[in-house]
């Protein structure tokens, strides 16, 4: 299984912290929008909304960044602390 | 969630307070008093006269933060000779006047305290996991990034700043 | 020996140890806690291992420095948005280790701040009359100026920092 | 009179903190140097061997800048504070 997080602006429009998907369906980060579109319709529109930023195991992550079972990814807006 | 990177070197994310005074200190001593020491301290702004800003809440990605602040701290130190450095960060509700962050550097020479504590905000503010929400009057808004944010790390990537 | 420019400014030329953490307090009222804030503190090097400096002797011209002192800050006001200065320089003699120079600015963005602590501390170098005589185990000598400080100087003249 | 002040190196090359010069000698600060070596030519050495740096009234100084009676002089080396 890979870990789905969500954090800021995208957890409170899904109203969700995390979800599990199965390991097969994602091979890179840019797997996880249409993955999560595919489980969750009713997220479609915000998922699609804008290009938010992907982190696989707490790194940064491209769209063509490898994602394996067990990984940790999370899906959230620009940063803006500092 | 103190980690320490090479010995010299600080990196925190708290919810309380830190004590400026403190951190000079031990940057010193960490440093042996080196030469030049340049401080960044940021507050929470009020922004705007008509809707104030009341309080600001920081949200963070706790697996990750000091992962990405300490990766900062390594960039910095292959590109400057740095004697020590410190990064502390709050997170959770702090009100109009708190102090949010500090970053802090020690090194023989001005120029290279002063690049890379800029380059460590810079950096931070575009590749840290925190994110601001606004609590006004209005109402609670999400702030958004800002697109001078990733210019700045676009200079300092093509060797511009 | 205080001077105020702005009521949120203060230049200060003194014998005595400074203390940073009263200067943070002192500016961050005075600016009222606008949102970032840089501070430089110079500390005396041994330099040398083979033949260390033990001392440094600072020599001024009291009339004219606070003076000199005064226009950088009228300088960096009109360069940048600014919300407090504090310059603090010692003068006599200084042990190893000890604090010779406080540059610290407050403003509503880091990137002022950035800029005019360090463009403060630049033409401070080269422009405000502090002669440097360093005291190693071998002998007294003059601080010679470096060229680079000079070139510092005309890039922001020329608007190149 | 015009009151000249010497400090650092050059105070302790000339072993002298200040002297008074008759106003009428000195129009220019880039006279200073000339007058001085006239009035105390074992000065000359030292006077002569770098460009050092004048202030008139306690502002940095051109050699073009003018001096007037009652002036306030300094010749010293480059600075180096901080």
């Amino acid at each position: 299984m890979i870990q789905v997080l969500f954090f800021a602006q995208l957890r409170e429009l899904l109203d969700c912290d995390s979800i599990e998907l199965p390991a097969q369906a994602v091979h890179v980060a840019g797997d996880l929008v249409p993955v999560l579109v595919t489980a969750r319709p009713h997220w479609a529109e915000v998922l699609q909304s804008k290009p938010w930023l992907v982190s696989v195991n707490q790194t940064m992550a491209k769209s063509t960044t490898g994602v394996n079972d067990g990984d940790e990814v999370a899906l959230f807006p620009p940063v803006t602390g500092g | 969630m103190m980690e320490r990177d090479a010995l010299q070197d600080l990196v925190q994310v708290q919810r309380d307070d830190f004590s400026v005074a403190e951190h000079y200190q031990r940057l010193q001593q960490a440093a042996g008093n080196t030469g030049a020491v340049v401080f960044f301290v940021g507050t929470v702004r009020a922004e705007s006269e008509t809707d104030p800003v009341l309080a600001l809440e920081l949200e963070h990605y706790p697996a990750m933060t000091e992962k990405s602040l300490r990766s900062l701290v390594v960039e910095a130190r292959s590109r400057w000779s740095l004697d020590a450095i410190t990064i502390v960060h709050r997170v959770g509700k702090l009100a109009v006047g708190q102090q949010i962050v500090l970053v802090a550097v020690s090194s023989r020479h001005r120029d290279e305290a002063f690049l890379s504590a800029r380059f460590l905000m810079d950096t931070l503010k575009t590749q840290a996991p925190f994110w601001k929400k606004e609590h006004r009057r209005s109402g609670a808004y999400w702030v958004a990034a800002r697109e001078q944010d990733d210019a700045a790390v676009a200079e300092w990537r093509q060797g511009n700043r």
